[in-house]
């Protein structure tokens, strides 16, 4: 048990990280997750396809796979990435003293998965809006922008919130992936570093490393489950 | 209720789903401040008829006109052409998300850029006329499904439609609080409104429809005055449609 | 598709058929020249498109093909058994679960009349404690990235002297997460099914526990049959991080062949390819199950009978997977 | 000496060699991504020098090479596999150190390699482990590993200077990438490297350490130990070690050398 | 429809739902081969009352006892009692994953132990008996409401029971499908089954009760034969929700 104590730092560390890479990718995804889904329901259908083309060709490969294509398909586009080298950021990419791109082509990597599944959550809002507001909308008399300003989506963005809050917890568990790419120094990698190189017992190490997630993990669903009761007594 | 110069005409009207004939060669008129009841066994297309009128529904052939002009095809000119047709649904479809009184200026503010006050005044006055004006705050989920259903009419009101549709606004509706919402309507009747009802409420039918209509099939079978349908409809099909409805 | 754009938009008239067409016709050419300066022109400048990459791949005559496309064969075998093994697993383990949570919840409300009150009491008081603990087995493996779980398992039973083939070590990390998942699908969806199924259970005389096997259980797997679908999908891609235990799946074998012939972004194109049209196909099959179940279910008088809509998106976002 | 079926050799009772030639099969611990010494070809078997000694052994054991089982050994498992008695030796370009030696024993060595630092071809500055003493120049290597704990002997800010991944491809693309000014590992892994993109890079001067490489056994299998150190003496001896360096890493132009002295501790 | 000995009868029940007094000092007693009809306003119990007979609603205070026993808590015995009261739903409850037959035989064979045979053959009789035998290998889903209500009582019959529960039975259904199960609900009525309807299909209440019982804010407000209570409602309550029901 000694460990949790005379590493403290390391884990906290960790779990520094960890979080600053979940809410950089959380920020990321969301922008871009928005778009797509704008994309996805555009009635213009090239974009339309772009949008589904997406979220297919994302939502269906692993993770670990888009890791390793930002990894190499980045550097033979000829970008190593360092569009994302804004002064706020670069503390946390060269973490260990070291500009190195894997720490944003994972950051990369993360966004462009998540964002296929916000997508979906945000069209998952939309769709949850029943039909008939939309009608209700129009036989006033509302053209499409106001319908959609003044009706669907008030309505709709509280119904994509549960879904979002699912889509974030399970890109912090993602997140876990980057430790055993490269990312050197989160909490997935501390838990590789401590047993396998530095020798320290494994019990101990996996219950600080859980620990660290579930911080962030269970609160935020518990959150959700209670948001979506309300949801679920307010309908 | 002087049935005056046509109001909405159609003429020669069907429609398809994929494989299914859901109007057939419907033709109808309705003049200014008539009221006919549309009615017929479930799925018979009298929904659809009622969500031709203001093109929620857009047709396959035939020509819908209202008010002389034929049915707009989309843009700013549909958008109006709704604004004049007032629309109340089985599910009242209140937004959720908004107070009875918001739902009720939200189409005279964005929509006939009305000023707010005077939106705002003209919709509690509705509110009241259609007897809730006590709940305007409140979210339509607070309310039960009359109230709800008459805030529904007041939001149609509230833009000053030439006519009303009504699909079965009754129908989802807890037995005791049916009448307050057909009162409603049958003092809009009688007030000159033009409107086209889809309702199994026969009493309804006998009391305040200029003209019933009997559709079954997607067709239009019968189209007759209340008391002759009532006494004696002619086809086969409205005797067995009155004979379920009626017995119990 | 058509249904959800049904809500955002009227029947397109003809001249918005017309902006319609030119906005397609625009955004196409912008997307292809976008595609072809962007992404063609710096790939082709690197010589990314040479049949020397390439050729082992996608070239019947070149005399590494056969031997590469036998090495992605056993990755892909590889796969498919831990995916089918984990997934089997899941589903046993956690319908148990299920109905253990079910079964307790509704312990944890019994008062055991009829029996001596000490007696009573420490049956509640068992089933409230037995309740508690499920509650947060699910709350922590839930709450855990399955990476962290899979390295736990190869790492923590050696340590405890257990010792199994890297399969094995990956379907019970796959299963610990996922069993919990199903779980949690199968609990939702029984709880979600309209109340009367049960009461109408009730009122013929059904035992709780009969309620469950015979009503609620087979309804919430039907129901939950898309959700479930979307979970294998979540377990196929879950079992590339095979890599990280050394288990030869095809992403790690993707990684040997790459180690021999130099060419990652064409093997990972070609791994890529294969897992989307697995993935998409079982996700296509999903929508499909949704549909069939959504159309039978038209005209009952037992209203909800799609999973709810939370769920739904449970299942999209636990689509999630690595 | 064909015989290798199971009656055909004679081994002490209840000693690993006779458990091993009984059941006729064995597993062995080796890499499946390191060029020349043990990488997993497209035939699906792995191929290099630590595989070709780990067969001359098994042989040895009267085992066919048929019925040996690879099993993947990355560098920071390699004890652990051994203790667990998931392998039943391990030959993985394994340095013998006493860290090491508590937690299992060595057979040989069978090689002797030695740490070296990789630097781009066209590189100038970088002529030895002491160029990294003023501070400037980055260096990668691989979490867990000894050359990494060997470099910050020469650095002078660790936490600057030394870069850790958890594969050396990793460090090989950051050097390519010139996010780090050199590699530093064991002078083989680093010919691997070279062999595949010799217009890219080069050695910066001479070994610097000496890595003996050995085969990893249990702490206390004695019997085993002399066993596959007699089997290797025997393999200096008559040319098939040689031979079998020809064959892998050979090719890669480096030194194979005398044959260096068993280490019977 | 002789009213014999009483079969249920309730005694002071009362019920709360947190601050909600559901029903408040409820006393009741259903003769043997009597049929109550329960009216009353939405929200005013009558759910609620009939759900506390077969304890799907367990009570906060009162007694209530069926055949001359006091309701068991809980267990094999409660699971007993329910299955002897047969219970037909608003919104009927067939297993949607069974078959209609399969519906009507899961009770007699899961819990009264019959074997599958004699079940299904007693079970075909049943559908027979309310005109659905054709339907018997359709799932529910491909039904019409009428056809599943049928369904749902018949598989409440196929338990034997000594009672049957009916929470507004068709009160979901397509106006021209009300008819069909009334019918069979009539003629159950006549061959002197024991039976609590909550219904606001006045005509059955005309016909086929015994007694109409009126319910509001949790009370037996009135019970009465219906010649009785139709031609002259004691309560203000009564009189005031007659008239919003028949008006129309
Ligand atoms: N959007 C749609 N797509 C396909 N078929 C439809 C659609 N809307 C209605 N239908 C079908 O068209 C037919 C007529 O439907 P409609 O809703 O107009 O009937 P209705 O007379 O209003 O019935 P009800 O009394 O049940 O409301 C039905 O068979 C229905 O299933
Ligand atoms: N499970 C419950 N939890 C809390 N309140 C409840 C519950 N069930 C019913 N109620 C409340 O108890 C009151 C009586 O309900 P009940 O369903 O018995 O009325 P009802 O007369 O059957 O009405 P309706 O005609 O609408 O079916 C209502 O105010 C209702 O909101
Ligand atoms: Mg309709
Ligand atoms: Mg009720």
């Amino acid at each position: 048990m000694n460990v949790l104590i005379d590493k403290f730092d390391v884990f906290a560390g960790g779990f520094w990280l960890t979080l600053q890479i979940c809410v950089l990718a959380a920020i990321g995804a969301l922008i871009l997750g928005a778009v797509v889904a704008v994309l996805r329901i555009s009635p213009v259908p090239p974009l339309r396809a772009v949008g589904t083309g997406y979220v297919n060709v994302f939502r269906n490969m692993p993770l670990t796979v888009v890791m390793f294509f930002a990894a190499f398909g980045l550097p033979a586009l000829g970008s190593n990435a360092d569009f994302l080298r804004v002064p706020g950021l670069d503390a946390i990419f060269s973490r260990l003293g070291t500009d190195l791109p894997y720490f944003r082509f994972a950051l990369i990597a993360l966004v462009l998965y998540t964002a296929a599944f916000v997508c979906e959550a945000l069209r998952s809002g939309v769709n949850a809006v029943p039909a008939g507001q939309a009608e209700a909308a129009r036989s006033l008399g509302l053209t499409f922008g106001q319908n959609l300003r003044y009706v669907v989506l008030p309505q709709s963005w509280k119904a994509s919130v549960v879904p979002l809050g699912s889509v974030i917890i399970a890109m912090i568990k993602n997140s876990a992936l980057i430790g055993f790419f490269g990312v050197v120094g989160d909490l997935s990698q501390t838990a590789d570093q401590l047993t396998s190189a530095e020798g320290y017992a494994f019990v101990p190490v996996a219950i600080g490393i859980s620990i660290g997630y579930l911080i962030m993990t269970v609160p935020l669903g518990a959150l959700l489950d209670r948001l979506e009761k309300r949801q679920a007594v307010a309908r | 209720m002087a049935t005056g110069e046509p109001l909405i005409v159609l003429d020669g009207v069907n429609k398809w789903f994929g494989p299914l004939h859901v109007l057939d060669d419907v033709s109808l008129s309705v003049g200014k401040g008539e009221v006919v009841v549309v009615i017929g066994p479930s799925g018979s297309g009298k929904s659809t008829l009622c969500r031709t009128i203001n093109r929620l529904e857009p047709i396959t052939s035939g020509t819908i006109t209202f008010d002389g002009q034929p049915l707009p095809a989309e843009g700013k000119a549909l958008a109006k052409l709704r604004s004049e047709v007032g629309m109340v649904f089985q599910s009242f479809n209140l937004f959720a998300h908004k107070t009875i009184l918001e739902n009720v200026t939200l189409g005279p503010v964005k929509v006939r850029k009305e000023k707010a006050s005077v939106a705002r005044e003209r919709g509690l006055a509705l509110l009241d006329r259609v007897g809730i004006a006590n709940q305007a705050d409140k979210f339509p989920a607070q309310l039960s499904g009359g109230q709800q259903q008459r805030a529904a009419i007041a939001r149609a009101l509230a833009m000053q439609p030439k006519a009303m549709l009504f699909d079965e606004p009754t129908s989802a509706l807890d037995p005791e609080m049916v009448g307050e919402v057909l009162d409603v309507m049958t003092s809009l009747a009688g007030e000159g409104m033009t409107m086209v009802v889809v309702t199994h409420e026969m009493g309804f039918a006998r009391h305040a429809a200029n003209r019933v209509i009997f559709m079954a099939d997607g067709q239009l079978v019968e189209d007759a005055p209340p008391s002759q349908f009532f006494a004696n409809p002619r086809s086969e099909r409205a005797r067995d449609f009155l004979s379920k409805i009626l017995t119990h | 598709m058509s249904q959800q754009t049904s809500v955002l938009y009227d029947v397109p008239g003809p001249r918005q058929r017309r902006i319609t067409l030119i906005s397609s016709i625009v955004a196409t050419v912008v997307l292809a020249v976008g595609a072809y300066f962007l992404i063609y022109q710096p790939l082709d400048d690197k010589g990314q498109f040479s049949m020397e990459l390439w050729g082992p791949l996608v070239d019947p005559a070149n005399e590494n093909f056969p031997l590469v496309w036998d090495r992605i064969g056993t990755g892909l075998k590889n796969t498919l058994i831990a995916a089918a093994l984990a997934i089997v697993a899941s589903l046993v383990v956690g319908t148990l679960l299920a109905v253990l949570r079910i079964q307790l919840k509704s312990l944890t409300r019994r008062r055991f009349t009829g029996l001596a009150t000490p007696v009573a009491y420490l049956l509640r008081g068992l089933s409230l404690t037995l309740s508690a603990v499920t509650r947060v087995c699910v709350e922590v493996f839930r709450g855990l990235p399955v990476v962290i779980t899979i390295f736990f398992v190869a790492r923590g039973f050696p340590e405890f002297g257990i010792s199994f083939d890297t399969l094995w070590y990956l379907v019970i990390g796959l299963t610990v997460y996922n069993a919990v998942v199903i779980a949690e699908i199968l609990r939702s969806g029984m709880e979600g099914l309209p109340g009367g199924q049960a009461e109408a259970a009730a009122a013929i005389g059904l035992s709780p526990l009969q309620t469950t096997r015979m009503i609620l259980l087979p309804q919430a797997f039907r129901i939950m049959l898309p959700a479930l679908i979307s979970q294998l999908v979540v377990v196929l891609k879950d079992t590339s991080l095979g890599f990280i235990i050394s288990y030869e799946e095809t992403l790690n074998i993707g990684k040997q062949i790459i180690g021999v012939l130099g060419n990652p972004i064409q093997v990972y194109v070609v791994i890529g390819v294969l897992f989307i049209v697995v993935n998409y196909s079982l996700s296509k099959l999903a929508q499909y199950v949704q549909r069939q179940l959504s159309q039978g279910r038209k005209s009952t008088g037992v209203p909800a009978q799609t999973p709810p809509a939370a769920l739904a998106s449970q299942s999209e976002a636990t689509g999630q997977g690595v | 000496d064909e015989g290798t079926g199971a009656g055909s050799k004679s081994f002490p009772a209840g000693s690993t060699m006779e458990k091993l030639n009984k059941a006729q099969k064995i597993k062995v611990g080796t890499k499946f991504d390191q060029p020349g010494f043990g990488q997993k070809g497209l035939s699906g078997k792995p191929e290099g020098f630590d595989v070709e000694v780990a067969k001359i052994i098994v042989k040895e054991l009267g085992i066919p090479e048929d019925k040996i089982e690879y099993v993947e050994t990355p560098s920071k498992v390699r004890e652990d596999v051994i203790v667990n008695g998931t392998v039943d030796l391990v030959a993985a370009t394994y340095t013998i150190n006493d860290k090491r030696k508590e937690r299992i024993a060595f057979a040989g060595p069978y090689y002797e390699a030695g740490q070296n630092i990789l630097v781009k071809k066209d590189d100038t500055t970088i002529t030895g482990p002491d160029s990294f003493k003023d501070g400037t120049k980055k260096v990668c290597s691989v979490t867990g590993s000894t050359p990494a704990e060997e470099i910050k002997k020469y650095v002078k800010d660790v936490a600057t200077q030394v870069v850790l991944f958890d594969t050396y491809d990793k460090c090989r693309d950051a050097l390519k990438g010139g996010q780090v000014d050199a590699v530093t590992t064991d002078n083989v892994i680093l010919l691997g490297f070279i062999a595949k993109d010799e217009a890219s890079f080069k050695l910066a001067g001479d070994n610097f350490t000496k890595e003996p490489y050995g085969i990893g056994v249990k702490k206390e299998d004695t019997d085993f130990r002399t066993f596959i150190n007699d089997t290797l003496e025997k393999a200096f001896a008559d040319g098939s070690w040689k031979k079998a360096w020809d064959d892998t890493a050979g090719k890669f132009g480096a030194e194979l050398g005398t044959a260096p002295t068993v280490n019977r501790y």
